[in-house]
């Protein structure tokens, strides 16, 4: 079904009777051609992309619990490409053209809405970094713009110019940034793949790989065994418990971020910002809502839920950057599993294991990557060579020394 | 969260700064002949498990002991806390 | 004696009091203080030495202890802050030292932290506005270091008062805190 | 209207409040709640989608409907609940969401699309043209949408911050939570008592029944009473724990101000308290949920709790006469409740046929609402009967009660999940509750007051008993115990439109087609319907959306299970959560020991860190920055300089293995360093990074003091104290900082020395022959103070750094300006500092950035093979060795005055901007006034080899591009002749 205006308008008239099921419930086949454990935002999407671009056939997605349920079900919604190492920019902008034009490739509105993101400056060294960082951008096809504090004021007046503690010098803004309806993501790709003949399979938990000679036979699962020419893993913060279950130890850990929406305002932030001297970033969804965000707790957990010095921190966070939120309420607070990674950048890689393929390492950027991490993901399983803006997200950077670690701060996950 | 400091008792872990798996004590011996995997394996590879994770916390704003607790990930019980020095030692770690 | 005058660690010649409601907080600059670490091994003969300096025995966890002149408390396993009146003890440091020999490491800390004492009724009242210390719990001769306004402080509760002991550069963030938090009580 | 007599209210004061631009009057006790409903006002709000005028649906914090913005300008409060607002006199409160105004709204029309306007429908449109989404659609959608508005003005009001410790800490101030306290307290424990309400004694407030033959309010406020005399026992009014988390620690506000106008001078709006508690007993009640039916969403419907709270407390009736409809046994209390205070109650509407009899009004058994009236209140309701007639009821209320839910939410923070309990058709809390926390009263579904009152008891003694103490339970005072009946009823069929979210507009044919759809995981249903994600997220909402997919997928409600809950309970202010770290006091302020006197002088600050330093001290005359940087690092270089290096991490290294756990704490060797001298050290990472630079001076064979750079003091010394505990415990070696013990001037300079005699004491020597570049000493200054003297030069001059006890760094300061005054010693700051190291090449934060190695800062040879240091074997990598690896050069525009952006990437003449020519980037630059040119350093592939040649900096984002020559990156004095003069 083809979803439109027109369809919108004649279902209305017509009582809504001709609405079908966004994507089947189909049971198990034993056997696929791929067979891509977990169907969160990434995994769905390399499904769509399989079938759609790479004319794969025979695909299932297999979810532990319900699709999308993960973090692209939990985020704060940001997309924007503006990384700086060499490693990163090309991938995520391949990304954020894709963002561009997703909708109307998969016929769903996720409201892709590039409302801008502003990285604001407080310090010199801070500009001089961003200014690099600018650069790599526009070097990679990436759009970015270096604002003075007097543009910052212009177009977003009410932050705090006149009584910071650490004043704002500026802002590294790119226009093409934005946010997406989050879910619709998981959605759209999820419709889209299972028109395309893809079985989606919710609640079937993975329990074990069936590897023998070093080769990857299919996935045990709590509704059987299920065969497969080839197995990609896209779990995110689940990786380490899965590859596990393959005898593998990742460069991974997983960690708590806790994410934040408001009680819903009428419009007051025109797009993304993200404050440079605290924990704190934040934009206004279409409903009205203040979503915000800021560091990790900061301690391995798989307990989706986080603690209150953290939320203590963004708070004052927000309230240095814009003091006018004092009267706003926070009405929910949530947490994920993130798959911080030992440099925070992710890995897209075949294993040691001949058929099973992984794709992880998201740390807390999962989800702005989700169109181009589906599209290179499906590369790697259908062609058996990396995208080419994928090309650095290999598992043995770490072991020969090529890392990409956009922080500079080393094999230590809780700070990137 | 509250950490049971072996000396302190209960102490906030605001207190604390966090670094990771406990298996950080257990550096290799980086004169031995080819320690790079050992290195590598030693900085980049965790377990991270779903379950109980004996961890390093650096008490840095009480008495800077660096500990060991032992944590559920998945429910944040702690289950253990032990100071680290006494840790390594029992590891073999000395000089 | 030399001759450059010393400023307190809010900026000025004189320390500052301040009296909001029952409470007094006073910035007392004229203390002495030295850290004192038994090197490894000698942790005995270290606790020894400073038995016999202190007149009493070095503190145990997260205790404070006074002797005839000098007083000093714990702040981590084998290492004690001692404290004594600079104006007869501006080299503590070195006495502590010669006392201990080589059986610890000791650093001069007189530069290091503002001193305030805390006086007057409710008195956990204020701090708990400041920091998660179980005030309520903590009887006279406990010292513990924990958060005050994201500063690791000292707290050392005595009978009637409190001394806190917070970063020196730091002072006038610190001391605003304490002004601000006993306005919101009292 | 407000009855006659009765409520809880101070009838003989009198307050004015204005609401939507009319005056009203109430009383002390009333919230804005119960005085609009007073005064005969009825509708309050409009909802989220189809703009349909909304009243009160609660009388507490549940509410979905009632939602004003309160205050004005910076106090402008948007969203919040009237039927939590305790009135004030002079309180004003304006509708939101309506325009333009809220009796005529024009998005009404949104309510005759509705149609179209279904759940998710805006996923499956909107998409065509791509470039519209921006530009008309979102824009209209985000106008329309969102609820109320804030002004943007700071909130003026402060907040505070505390923490608070206890034994047992209950939740809920009803009659279970009033008698675990009065347990409890008896019992000496250390008991907090919070109670959202401003008055405390829960749904006792609201009932008429008695309590050991008193009225239940009456009976509350004996035991708040006594719980006050308890000096054990701390009771919080208005404030609600609205999270529970780990370890026992809770998050609760208090509304110290809100029920005044403003707070009073010094006085927070209201304080955050983390709670750390041995135990927790929850007593949070239970909250009604409504029944679905068609139109069952006009103002005037209320759940018949709310009702039976408005009469029974407040005295106020909204409507004189009332209709009730139920599925159980309390909603014949609510009609008998008003039938005893004089308000006509139209029917009892009962969907059970065997309904008890009810007196004083006529009994519907077996029937249906199944219609509603009046555009802007209700005016009459349509009855379904159970023979299948229809009958119309007028009537300006209705109270509706579909059974009660316990109050789980604080019980499932640390997700667990709720269980299903036939026997009250709701779920209760199940066993994963959080550390330390026990249920008690109608939270763990015991409704009976008796009940209540008894587990209230009963659990604290429980609680206690753990904790070994022991309790003694209070006589139980007499109250009602009637069971809980109920025959669960979710929802009237119809083809019209029955509200289940009544703020986000969600309706049973929502849910229907969600289902249809295939969204039928509760997950699902929420996030495509919006169901419970309005801002009392889904109290009454959830349980009847759930219920109604369930029949839906023919599984049991049970097997359908809740979505889960998060805090906050209620929604909590983002003031409050940030507490007294606002403005300038966002984070502490250091100071350095010379700020006093460069305040004097008139220095410009900058924030490094959290410290501020002098970045320049202008002189009179100068207009520009440069002016005032060129001019100090001059005259520095021309005679003496000095600038406060105090903030520059040092920690004191002592023990007999100190050397040695230096010599593997830096890769380069420091074993065999003299006492007396300084050597330079880099630190790595364990990854082989570069971590950190500074100096090591040995002042003894067992002592050091070693410095790092300002920003990486604090994780510096925890990684040595990580590398003494827990890789090498069985050395002797202490550590502490002394960063703030020391005053530190960096004294510059040809005439440095000179300068330094004068302050020096005589008996120190420091003549360049006694004291050699890279030398340091305990001396004293000034007649005898105690001081250390290192030569070490960042500027590249002759150069010492002079360190002081730190109350004396201001008098030093002083001395050194007076006694320089000379040779015209010239203060300069970090912007001086900063050109005087980049014309000098060395490395700070700006290039040991965290991705950079030795070899990449030109010090790859550091890294000793002879010894095993932190980092030194996985900085063998292959990708960090490669032959083109990036290394630190010196760049000169090729025209002096052209200036180099930091930041720049450094391309071949001609070469396109794209990434693949990219050859490496620009650290640090600056206007050199030494080379009269503008400089810059940064790292360059295979730079080392590329010497002489001419490259770009070219900066696309600020419009930058300048030719540039490759050379070393020591620009002055290259041979440190004058570091050594």
């Amino acid at each position: 079904m083809r979803y439109s205006g027109f369809r919108v308008l004649k279902e209305a008239l017509t009582g809504h009777r001709g609405w079908t099921p966004a994507w089947r419930e189909p049971a198990p086949q034993p056997h696929y051609d791929i067979v891509i454990v977990g169907g969160g935002g990434h995994g769905l999407a390399t499904a769509y992309y399989l079938a759609k671009e790479f004319r794969q056939h025979r695909i299932a997605v297999i979810e532990k619990g319900w699709i999308g349920g993960g973090n692209v079900g939990r985020n704060t919604t940001i997309i924007r490409s503006n990384y700086l190492l060499d490693g990163n920019e090309p991938f995520y902008e391949f990304s954020l053209k894709l963002w561009e034009g997703l909708e109307q490739d998969f016929n769903y509105n996720a409201m892709v809405s590039q409302r801008g993101i502003l990285n604001l400056i407080h310090t010199d060294a801070q500009r001089d970094a961003f200014t690099r960082r600018g650069n790599a951008m526009i070097l990679n096809g990436a759009d970015a713009e270096l604002l003075s504090a007097e543009q910052v004021r212009r177009e977003y007046p009410f932050l705090n110019f006149d009584d910071a503690r650490f004043p704002i010098k500026g802002g590294l803004a790119q226009r093409r940034g934005g946010t997406v309806r989050h879910d619709a993501v998981a959605w759209g790709y999820a419709r889209g793949a299972d028109s395309r003949g893809v079985d989606i399979l919710q609640n079937c938990e993975v329990t074990g790989f069936r590897i023998e000679h070093g080769k990857c036979l299919g996935v045990e699962t709590s509704r059987g065994f299920i065969g497969a020419g080839k197995v990609g893993v896209a779990v995110a913060g689940s990786s380490s418990r899965v590859m596990a279950k393959a005898g593998m130890r990742l460069p991974i850990e997983s960690h708590v971020l806790q994410a934040f929406v408001s009680e819903g305002l009428k419009p007051v932030l025109p797009g993304v910002i993200t404050f440079g001297a605290g924990h704190f970033y934040c934009s206004q969804s279409d409903k009205g809502g203040l979503v915000f965000g800021g560091d990790i707790d900061g301690y391995n957990s798989y307990a989706q839920r986080g603690n209150l010095p953290v939320i203590e921190d963004v708070a004052e966070g927000g309230m240095a950057l814009f003091p006018g939120l004092g009267r706003v309420r926070l009405l929910r607070v949530w947490g994920g599993i993130m798959d911080m990674s030992m440099d925070g950048s992710p890995i897209i890689d075949r294993t040691h294991v001949d058929g099973l393929y992984f794709n992880g390492g998201w740390c807390y950027g999962g989800f702005k990557a989700t169109p181009a991490s589906g599209w290179c993901f499906a590369h790697l399983l259908a062609t058996g060579t990396p995208h080419p803006t994928a090309t650095a997200y290999r598992f043995d950077r770490f072991e020969r020394g090529y890392m990409i670690d956009e922080k500079g701060m080393g094999a230590q996950p809780n700070l990137h | 969260m509250i950490i049971n400091h072996p000396l302190l008792g209960p102490c906030d872990a605001q207190e604390f700064t966090y670094k990771g798996d406990a298996r950080l004590i257990d550096r290799p011996d980086g004169m031995a002949e080819g320690s790079g995997p050992a290195f590598y394996d030693y900085a980049y590879l965790r377990d991270n498990p779903a379950g109980e994770h004996r961890e390093l916390w650096f008490h840095e704003q009480g008495d800077r002991s660096w500990l060991v607790v032992t944590r559920n990930t998945v429910t944040h019980d702690i289950i253990s806390v032990e100071l680290a020095r006494d840790v390594a030692r029992s590891m073999g770690r000395s000089r | 004696m030399h001759d450059l005058a010393p400023m307190t660690a809010l900026g000025a010649s004189e320390p500052r009091t301040d009296t909001i409601g029952p409470i007094r907080i006073t910035e007392a600059p004229d203390w002495a203080l030295a850290s004192v670490a038994a090197r490894l091994g000698q942790e005995a003969t270290c606790q020894t030495a400073l038995r016999k300096l202190l007149g009493t025995p070095a503190p145990g966890v997260a205790a404070q202890a006074s002797g005839p002149v000098l007083s000093a408390f714990w702040i981590g396993p084998h290492i004690w802050m001692f404290e004594a009146p600079y104006a007869t003890h501006p080299d503590l440091a070195q006495q502590v030292k010669a006392a201990c020999a080589d059986t610890a490491s000791v650093t001069d800390q007189t530069g290091a932290w503002v001193r305030f004492e805390l006086t007057g009724r409710d008195l956990p009242r204020l701090m708990e506005r400041l920091c998660n210390l179980d005030m309520g719990a903590m009887q006279a001769g406990h010292a513990r270091r924990s958060v005050i306004e994201h500063l690791g402080c000292y707290v050392i509760r005595h009978e009637d008062s409190i001394t806190l002991y917070g970063p020196r550069s730091s002072a006038q963030t610190l001391h605003h805190a304490l002004i601000t938090a006993a306005r919101s009580v009292f | 209207m407000r009855l006659k007599a009765g409520g809880q209210i101070d009838r003989d004061t009198k307050l004015s409040f204005r609401f939507d631009g009319k005056h009203y009057k109430g009383h002390p006790g009333d919230t804005l709640a119960s005085a609009l409903l007073a005064n005969g006002v009825r509708l309050m709000g409009r909802s989220f989608k189809y703009h349909r005028p909304r009243g009160v649906l609660t009388a507490g914090s549940d509410e979905p409907n009632a939602l004003v913005e309160l205050r004005s300008g910076g106090r402008q409060e948007p969203n919040t609940r009237a039927t939590v607002v305790e009135l004030f006199d002079g309180l004003h409160a304006a509708p939101q969401n309506a325009w333009p105004s809220l009796r005529f709204d024009a998005l009404a029309i949104n309510d005759k699309l509705s149609n179209f306007l279904t759940a998710g429908f805006y996923y499956k449109t909107f998409m065509w043209p791509a470039a519209f989404w921006e530009k008309l659609y979102e824009p209209i959608i985000r106008r329309a949408a969102g609820l109320g508005s804030i002004t943007t003005q700071p909130d003026p009001d402060p907040y505070d911050k505390g923490f608070l410790h206890c034994d047992l800490l209950i939740i809920g101030a009803g009659p279970s939570g009033l008698m675990a306290a009065l347990t409890a307290g008896r019992a000496g424990a250390r008991v907090i008592l919070a109670d959202e309400d401003f008055r405390m004694g829960g749904r006792l407030n609201a009932e008429s029944y008695a309590i050991s033959e008193m009225a239940g309010s009456d009976w509350a406020a004996q035991i708040v009473a006594e719980l006050v005399s308890l000096p054990n026992v701390r009771l919080m009014p208005r404030t609600t724990v609205f999270g529970a988390f780990d370890h026992g620690i809770y998050g609760a506000v208090e509304r110290v101000s809100d029920h005044l106008p403003v707070p009073q001078t010094g006085k927070p709006r209201q304080t955050l308290w983390r709670i750390y508690t041995r135990r927790t007993l929850l007593c949070a009640g239970a909250l009604e949920r409504p029944i679905a039916f068609a139109n069952n969403d006009r103002p005037g419907i209320m759940t018949a709790s709310a009702l039976r709270a408005y009469v029974n407390r407040w005295a106020v009736s909204p409507a004189e006469t009332v209709a009730v409809f139920t599925n159980n046994d309390d909603g014949h209390r609510t009609a008998a409740d008003l039938i005893a205070k004089g308000v006509k109650v139209a029917a009892l509407i009962d969907t059970r046929p065997d309904a008890p009899k009810a007196a004083g009004t006529e009994l519907l058994a077996g029937a249906q609402v199944i219609d509603t009236s009046g555009r802007l209140g209700l005016t009459g309701v349509t009855v379904k009967l159970a023979n299948g007639q229809t009958r119309k009821l007028a009537c300006g209320a209705l109270g509706v009660s579909g059974g009660w839910n316990p109050n789980v939410s604080l019980t499932c923070h640390q997700r667990g999940r709720p269980a299903w309990e036939e026997r009250i058709a709701a779920f209760v809390p199940a066993g994963d509750l959080p550390q330390g926390m026990i249920v008690a009263g109608a939270a763990g579904g015991q409704f009976s007051t008796h009940a209540t009152l008894a587990g209230g008891a009963e659990k604290a003694a429980q609680a206690l008993t753990d904790l070994g103490i022991t309790a003694t339970k209070p006589d139980l005072p007499q109250a009602e115990d009637a069971p809980t009946r109920i025959t669960p009823f979710w929802h009237v069929k119809s083809d019209k439109r029955a509200w289940l979210d009544f703020q986000n507009d969600v309706t049973v044919k929502d849910v229907k087609l969600a289902h249809q759809e295939g969204f039928r995981s509760v997950e699902h249903l929420k996030r495509y319907t919006t169901l419970g994600m309005a801002t009392d997220q889904g109290k009454t909402s959830n349980m009847g959306g759930l219920a109604i997919m369930a029949e839906l997928t023919g599984q049991s409600i049970a097997q359908t299970g809740t979505t889960m809950f998060r805090p906050p309970y209620t929604p909590v202010a983002m003031g409050v959560l940030a507490g007294r770290s606002t403005g300038q006091d966002f984070r502490p302020t250091r100071l350095t020991p010379s700020h006093h006197w460069a305040k004097e002088q008139g220095a410009v600050f900058v924030e490094v860190g959290m410290w501020l330093r002098a970045q320049w001290f202008p002189r009179k005359g100068e207009t520009t920055w440069r002016e005032s940087v060129d001019r100090e690092v001059s005259a520095t270089r021309a005679s003496v300089g000095v600038c406060d290096v105090t903030t520059l991490g040092k920690i004191d290294v002592q023990g007999t293995d100190a050397a040695e756990f230096l010599n593997r704490s830096y890769c380069n060797a420091f074993a065999k360093l003299p006492v007396g001298r300084v050597r330079y050290g880099l630190m790595l990472r364990e990854d082989g990074i570069a971590f950190d630079d500074g100096t090591a001076a040995r002042l003894a064979e067992d002592h050091f003091v070693v410095t790092t750079t300002t920003a990486n003091a604090v994780p510096v010394y925890r990684h040595m104290e990580f590398a003494r505990q827990c890789l090498w415990p069985d050395m002797d070696v202490q550590l502490i900082s002394t960063t703030e013990a020391w005053a530190q001037y960096a004294i510059a300079g040809p005439n440095a020395r000179k300068l330094l005699q004068k302050i020096v004491d005589p008996a120190f020597d420091i003549s360049n022959d006694a004291f050699p570049f890279m030398a340091c000493a305990e001396i004293t200054v000034c007649n005898g103070c105690p001081a250390r003297l290192f030569r070490i030069s960042f500027s590249g001059e002759l150069a010492y750094e002079l360190a002081v006890p730190t109350r004396y760094g201001d008098a030093l300061i002083r001395r050194i300006m007076a006694e320089g005054a000379e040779f015209d010693v010239t203060p300069y700051g970090t912007e001086a500092l900063g050109v005087m190291r980049i014309e000098k090449g060395h490395a700070a934060g700006n290039e040991l950035n965290g991705q950079t190695t030795a070899l990449n800062l030109g010090m790859g040879r550091m890294v000793s093979e002879k010894k095993d240091s932190i980092g030194a074997v996985l900085s063998r990598r292959e990708g960090l060795s490669t032959a083109d690896a990036l290394k630190l050069v010196g760049f000169r525009p090729k025209n002096p005055q052209s200036r180099i952006p930091a930041g720049a990437h450094l391309l071949e003449k001609g070469a396109k901007m794209i990434v693949a020519n990219d050859l490496g980037y620009v650290t640090s630059a600056c206007y050199s006034p030494t080379l009269e040119s503008y400089i810059a350093i940064g790292f360059l592939k295979n730079g080392q080899a590329r010497m002489g040649e001419t490259l770009r900096a070219a900066s696309p984002l600020t419009g930058e591009d300048v030719e540039i020559e490759i050379v070393s990156a020591h620009f002055v004095d290259p041979e440190g002749d004058r570091l050594r003069a």
